[in-house]
């Protein structure tokens, strides 16, 4: 069970800003975690079409796709970020 | 690093002036103080605001994060950094980043080191609501942005 | 160069929010405001106060010279230099540089460029007045501050 | 006849802020002004005391100590600035 969490034009794709999902064991890596979402559906496969694109932070802090999703209790995607 | 630098994320506007007396009260030694402000631009009269939205509790960590980094390389008396979120017109500022220092350089590079890193690493996104009425488009991430990353390493 | 630098040699305060209002006015593609405030530091509480003292009509054209070579050097909106003379008590501010432009890297580069070479070039002495009544000293040029050209070059 | 003008410590020293004085035919650059003037008065002489230091402008512009005086109408004396 992890909180997943969407921003941006990731939200508006998949069509949420929120929920909660039960990972199956295989998903170890970011990048697991990302195909395994894009298989859920056609607006999650829609939002992940470009994987590389995306970005993930796990419990608040930035991480790689090779990361280890280990104990995370919420793991946010977004798009590169254009703020300032 | 000798403080605790001020973050805030709102929706209302900033006032520079408050902003730097707050940050040089009772600062004897501080002999610089340097700020960036960015505003919306009007994008040739297309633009009619943008929509910001942010990461709530990770935005604030990440530009504290950033924040103590630059005083740890450079001798900072103090930072603030406001970042604006919600809908911004044409002409409104967007973020404050303002560094005090004994002098110059460090006060220069402390707020432009913070600035760079904030476009890079702390989760806000824009999106562009445009004059005549169509539904935003979000702003892309810029090349040049990763770009001015190179300076500080 | 698109613009006329506002430069003022002026024995009062100012104040920067009005000062980046002016500047920023009716600039639609401005998007980035650098401002540098140079402050009279307290020198650990043993200075009363700074008497600048400056080369009418010279100070300004050289102000004015570098303004007009940091708008060459980088695509800046508009450019504004106060510089206070007089008597400056610590905590006060003593001179400002504010620098517009599109992007953030010509608003800082132009606006530490313009610092840098007024420090070296503008005509301007300060003399140390101490809190113990002595009468004051003349403040030394420091070999940092010709360093600090070096970055332009 | 050229106007002189000085400022801070090179003003101080000398004990006016400015003069008009007639310059000799040999004076003819920067360096041949600083010593004629420092053979004026022990006035001068303590102001001009270590000439390098010396900045000077021509008409309102910086020039180095090689640069011909010709028909200057205000040649101005001051130490390294300090504004800023």
């Amino acid at each position: 069970m992890v909180k997943m969490v969407y921003f941006a034009w990731v939200r508006e794709r998949i069509g949420k800003s929120e929920e909660v999902i039960d990972l199956p064991p295989s998903v170890e890596t970011v990048a697991d975690l990302l195909s395994h979402l894009s298989r859920l559906g056609d607006n999650y496969a829609l939002a992940l079409d470009e994987p590389d694109v995306i970005r993930v932070a796990i419990d608040q802090e930035h991480r790689q796709h090779d990361a280890s999703i280990g104990h995370a209790r919420e793991i946010a995607l977004f798009p590169p970020m254009t703020g300032g | 690093m000798a403080f605790d630098p001020t973050v805030r994320i709102q929706q209302d506007d900033f006032d520079i002036k408050s902003e730097i007396e707050a940050l040089t009260a009772g600062q004897g030694n501080t002999g610089a103080v340097v700020t960036f402000s960015g505003l919306c631009r009007d994008e040739d009269g297309t633009l009619s605001a943008l929509e910001l939205e942010h990461y709530p509790g990770m935005a604030e960590s990440e530009i504290r994060r950033i924040a103590v980094e630059a005083a740890d390389r450079w001798p900072l008396g103090g930072v603030t950094v406001i970042h604006r979120v919600g809908k911004i017109r044409p002409g409104e500022n967007i973020v404050l980043v303002a560094a005090t220092s004994k002098h110059r350089q460090a006060a220069f590079d402390g707020a432009h080191f913070i600035m760079d890193f904030l476009k890079s690493d702390a989760p806000f996104w824009k999106r562009e609501i445009a004059r005549d009425g169509r539904s935003g488009s979000w702003v892309d991430a810029k090349d040049r942005d990763n770009d001015a990353l190179k300076r500080w390493r």
